[in-house]
């Protein structure tokens, strides 16, 4: 039974990893290819969120010992306080700093290389 | 192998050149103290890299664990001492970079060489 | 073989963000870039196995040398004009150094080689001799404050030279060397943004407990006076970007900082000389208690300590020196 | 332990620890007072380690565990003649410096800012101290970081704007010389697994491959010429050295090049040359023309300079050249030669720069254009005559000490065979040259009939100065007539420096 239960975890956690390195990905192209600061941030805030999220509880579910899920849940919860604020001032920096969002009808990848 | 053994050595040899080109060819003080501190990150990559021990862990001795294999302590302890040691050259550089800046206006290099040749 | 494929894929990361730096032409990308460049030398010295120095890489080289960085360039024009000069000769000299450097590497034992010159002889002695000498499971921890001590005092007055001399350099042309009382308008950052400042709060605590855990650890895990020193600096780097650079000096005064740099260095000065008039040579912490491990634990909690406060001290008075000027 | 097996440490120590205390001494002319005191001391401690050095057989040395830890897995500090000889060197300007630039520096820099500068100076002269005395490869790297930073703080003192700038490029190419060094200790390290110089010495002959211990070579030469500011890495030297303050500059120029160059000696003679013959041989090829190179350039470029500092400060690249010359020369004549240049050359050149101090308080500190100086012998006929036994003595002229080192390199020069022309040719060109640049300075200042320029004194003039400038002139009287002393050290250096050492004969 126990060792059921380990290879689930151990499947289940690399589900997660998996998953969670797609989404780093994701968010890593995102950033290359969104056509103004704005959505860009939306891109990075991906790698700062879920990607994270998913990676650090894909280890957690496969070490065993205590100690180290503790260290692991202590940097999840660091990552889930700070990344949000990280991006909130990076998008209230830009603001202030007075970058415009591209309007809706002209964010063609080909504008943004123009401006 | 002969790669795998010896790319870190071969990246601290081009990391040095980088740093190294930033210091001889950009006019910009304040990057030229970015080369240096590049420079000196490439010398902390050689040092760690041949404290590096196959099938080693970190040297902390665990009590009870015979036959643990660590890597070498010695070059470690140099690189602490030479962050610390970057990291204040950097202060001092910057502080110099910034005090540059308000004597003659201006952080670049060309420029300043002119307003020195006219006194 | 997994430690070196890994160790490929960072260090040409390494590489392109190096290069990256250097051709950035807005500095303030450079600066980012260099913490980036930092934080993948760190996890790239994890990797090899060395925790000590990649903490302390992430602590000073990421994190108190970014901010380092930023408090200069707040001073500085943030666009380098275009134009690099002897570029022929630099090319030049990279090409012969780069030949130098691999014709000597190239039968270097490689990485990992158990059987190369660096494990055996002293190294090994270390490893060897550790629990019985100084009787502590960091052994990086045992040469740094005791084996190679009088290394580590000269560290400690290395940054105290470069606090002294930053303040020396940027009082140059003014009538005081510590900022008294700064503006009340100037340098509020961050006192009308909530979310930043909310959570900044909560998390200094957590940063200066970090530190002292860091700094009382250092015989058991990863830590010491210097990591520790860093991280407490930052967690105060932090309350001045929250609450303002004049919030900041009245909790932490100049003079009480520069007296806990020049502190710190004279506490670590000071078991040396102890050990010498107790009839030990310099530094030589077995003297100290009748019982030489014990007299090694004492000496080596003390001088970290004193490592820790200088480092702190040293940090917050350049942060400070640089974060005044601003106007 | 006695307090006299301690001195080895309390070298360091003394000047180290004083240094906090210094930076947080009020009021502000305490620290004067102290940093004097610990200069002082520390000279004591030089004189009492030379003297032990200069008892017992010539290849005598004291050792001293710091920590406890014997030699290879702790760090060793090494007294011998040789070092005993560059600590009297150090802790000797640094005395004078200090004794005789209280005034100037006083005028120079405010006072709120004293007492860091003070600290900022024991911690210099405690880093070279710490270069000179440890026995550990790594440590030198420490304590060349320690008296750098130091270094760059104290130049960058100097009152014109100019002296940022030449602090930076002085600080850019430090740093780029220790991290060369720094390699270079690090390829050695891979290959012998020790940082104890002695301990590494043994252990090369062993190392499995020759390669990287060349290249460490090649690094190691090429960082620590920088810091010595050999010809044609020099290029920081002359505004180093004219921008600086005066006092700065008294204290630096005898001494912080002098170091750099003491570790290029013990280094690659006791370490490399000792086991790797092929590199003997290297190191003569390429520092033998590179030294006769600096020293013509040096002195020609001294003979067109028109600011006095630089002037001193490019007869300074010229004079190291000689100290270059001397040690390439590979065999004892000529190492004993370039050690007693170390000293004579300290010596003359600090004396020098104290009667610069002196002319400092009299003109202002700007106005040390050479048309500046016309009818101030005349005006200061002590200074001004001080300037000139030091100016002898720079040149050679018999009587002083520095005809005693020109005479032991012309000797050593002879021995060379067929090149003996060559060098013996070179040094008396360099000679005339010292001669000219030097004229160039005197005769104005004697013989000009317009003291119009010279203007009120800055500052009330001051008998300690003076006293302090005239006992370094009577020092280079003193050794050029009774040169017992620094020739016995130089001559015991060499030996050290050779000893177990196959590579003697071998010539260029």
């Amino acid at each position: 039974m126990a060792a059921v239960a380990e290879i689930v975890c151990w499947a289940l956690g690399w589900v997660l990893l998996t998953s969670g390195a797609a989404f780093v990905l994701i968010g890593g192209i995102g950033v290359l290819r969104m056509p103004d600061l704005y959505t860009r941030i939306h891109a990075a805030g991906l790698t700062d969120s879920l990607g994270p999220i998913l990676v650090l509880s894909g280890l957690m579910l496969q070490v065993g010992n205590p100690q180290e899920l503790f260290k692991l849940a202590a940097i999840l919860l660091f990552m889930m306080i700070t990344g949000p604020t990280a991006t909130y001032a990076l998008a209230n920096a830009a603001l202030m700093a007075g970058i415009d969002p591209v309007p809706a009808e002209s964010s063609r990848p080909d504008r943004e290389q123009v401006r | 192998m002969e790669i795998l053994g010896h790319y870190h050595y071969w990246v601290f040899a081009v990391l040095l050149m980088i740093g190294f080109y930033a210091l001889v060819a950009k006019q910009n003080l304040f990057k030229k103290m970015l080369g240096l501190s590049i420079l000196q990150s490439a010398v902390f990559l050689l040092y760690i890299t041949m404290a590096e021990r196959e099938g080693g862990t970190a040297p902390i001795i665990q009590p009870g664990v015979a036959d643990q294999l660590y890597s070498n302590p010695l070059p470690q302890v140099l690189i602490l001492t030479a962050i610390v040691v970057g990291i204040s050259t950097m202060a001092l550089g910057l502080a110099i970079v910034v005090r540059i800046r308000e004597e003659y206006g201006t952080i670049e290099d060309d420029e300043i060489r002119r307003m020195d040749r006219r006194p | 073989m997994i430690v070196a494929v890994f160790g490929i894929f960072l260090l040409t990361l390494l590489v392109v963000t190096a290069i990256a730096i250097v051709r950035s032409s807005d500095l303030f990308s450079a600066v980012m870039l260099s913490g980036i460049f930092s934080l993948l030398m760190a996890a790239n010295f994890f990797v090899l196995d060395a925790a000590d120095v990649a903490l302390t890489e992430a602590a000073v080289g990421a994190g108190v040398a970014t901010v380092l960085l930023l408090g200069a360039l707040a001073l500085l024009p943030t666009d380098e004009r275009q134009g690099n000069r002897h570029v022929g000769l630099a090319a030049l000299t990279m090409a012969a150094n780069i030949t130098v450097i691999i014709y000597a590497t190239h039968d270097v034992p490689p990485l990992g080689d158990p059987a190369a010159p660096a494990q055996q002889h002293v190294a090994a002695w270390y490893l060897a001799h550790t629990p019985e000498l100084i009787d502590i499971p960091n052994v990086v921890t045992a040469v740094l404050a005791s084996f190679r001590g009088y290394d580590t005092i000269g560290e400690v007055f290395v940054i105290l030279i470069a606090g002294i001399g930053v303040l020396f350099v940027l009082s140059g042309g003014r009538d005081q060397l510590l900022p008294k009382r700064p503006e009340p308008t100037l340098n509020t950052a961050l006192k009308h943004h909530l979310i930043p400042q909310v959570v900044g709060r909560l998390m200094i605590p957590f940063i200066i407990l970090f530190g002292l855990y860091t700094q009382f650890h250092g015989e058991y895990g990863p830590g010491g006076g210097f990591q520790a020193g860093a991280l407490v600096a930052a967690g105060l780097v932090l309350y001045s970007l929250i609450e303002g650079e004049q919030a900041a000096l009245e909790l932490t005064p100049p003079n009480l900082l520069f007296g806990l740099a020049l502190g710190g260095a004279l506490l670590y000065g000071a078991v040396g000389v102890i050990a010498m008039l107790l009839g030990g040579t310099f530094l030589d912490y077995s003297v100290l208690l009748s019982d030489p491990i014990a007299g090694q634990h004492l000496g080596i909690i003390v001088i970290e300590l004193g490592v820790g406060l200088s480092v702190t001290g040293v940090m917050l008075t350049i942060y400070h020196a640089f974060a005044s000027r601003v106007s | 332990m006695t307090l006299a097996s301690q001195l080895p440490a309390l070298q360091v120590v003394v000047p180290l620890l004083t240094a906090p205390i210094a930076a947080a001494m009020r009021p502000r002319d305490l620290a004067w007072l102290v940093t004097c005191a610990a200069s002082l001391t520390a000279f004591a401690i030089a004189v009492a380690l030379t003297a032990g050095a200069l008892q017992g057989p010539a290849d005598t040395s004291l050792r001293y565990d710091m920590g406890g830890w014997p030699a290879p897995f702790g760090i060793a500090l090494v007294i011998d003649s040789l070092s005993a000889l560059v600590l009297l060197v150090i802790t000797g300007s640094s005395t004078l410096a200090l004794l005789a630039g209280r005034r100037a520096m006083a005028l120079d820099i405010e006072p709120h800012r004293q007492p860091l500068f003070y600290a900022a100076w024991l911690t210099a002269l405690a880093g070279l101290c710490g270069i000179t005395i440890t026995g550990d490869a790594f440590n030198i790297f420490v304590f060349m970081e320690i008296s750098s930073l130091a270094t760059y703080v104290i130049i960058a003192a100097g009152p014109e704007r100019r002296a940022l700038t030449s602090v930076f490029k002085y600080l850019i190419t430090g740093t780029v010389g220790a991290t060369f060094y720094l390699i270079g200790v690090g390829l050695i390290y891979m290959m012998t697994g020790t940082l104890n110089l002695e301990d590494m010495e043994l252990r090369i002959a062993e190392a499995p491959s020759r390669g990287p211990v060349l290249a460490a070579a090649g690094f190691i030469t090429v960082g620590l010429a920088l810091k010595a500011a050999v010809f044609p890495l020099h290029v920081w030297l002359p505004n180093a050295y004219a921008y600086a303050p005066h006092t700065v500059t008294a204290f630096i120029a005898a001494c912080s090049t002098k170091v750099a160059l003491y570790v290029l000696l013990r280094f690659d003679f006791m370490v490399l040359q000792a086991n790797l013959p092929e590199h003997a041989a290297q190191f003569a090829g390429y520092l033998l023309p590179l030294a006769l190179a600096g020293i013509l350039f040096g002195s020609s470029v001294a003979l067109f300079e028109t600011h006095l500092k630089r002037l001193l400060g490019y007869s300074s690249i010229a004079q190291i050249g000689y100290i270059v010359l001397g040690a390439a020369m590979l065999d004892r004549a000529g190492l004993t030669a370039a050690t007693l240049h170390m000293f004579n050359h300290a010596l003359a050149k600090g004396t020098l720069f104290l009667a610069v101090i002196a002319l400092g308080l009299r003109l202002g500190q700007a106005n040390l254009n050479l048309s500046n100086l016309w009818g101030v012998g005349r005006a200061m006929p002590w200074t001004m005559g001080a300037f000139t036994v030091a100016a002898a003595s720079l040149v050679g002229i018999p009587g002083t000490a520095g005809f005693i080192s020109k005479w032991y390199l012309v000797s050593a020069a002879l021995q060379q065979g067929p090149w003996a022309v060559v060098l013996v040719g070179v040094i008396l060109i360099s000679s005339l040259l010292a001669v000219a640049y030097l004229w160039r300075v005197l005769e104005p200042a004697f013989f000009a009939d317009s003291p119009a320029t010279l203007s009120e004194p800055i500052a009330h003039q001051s008998w300690a100065p003076l006293v302090i400038l005239w006992l370094a002139a009577a020092a280079n009287v003193y050794f050029g007539l009774a040169p017992q002393l620094p020739v016995e050290l130089a001559s015991r250096a060499a030996a050290i420096l050779t000893a177990g050492h196959g590579a003697a004969e071998l010539l260029p």
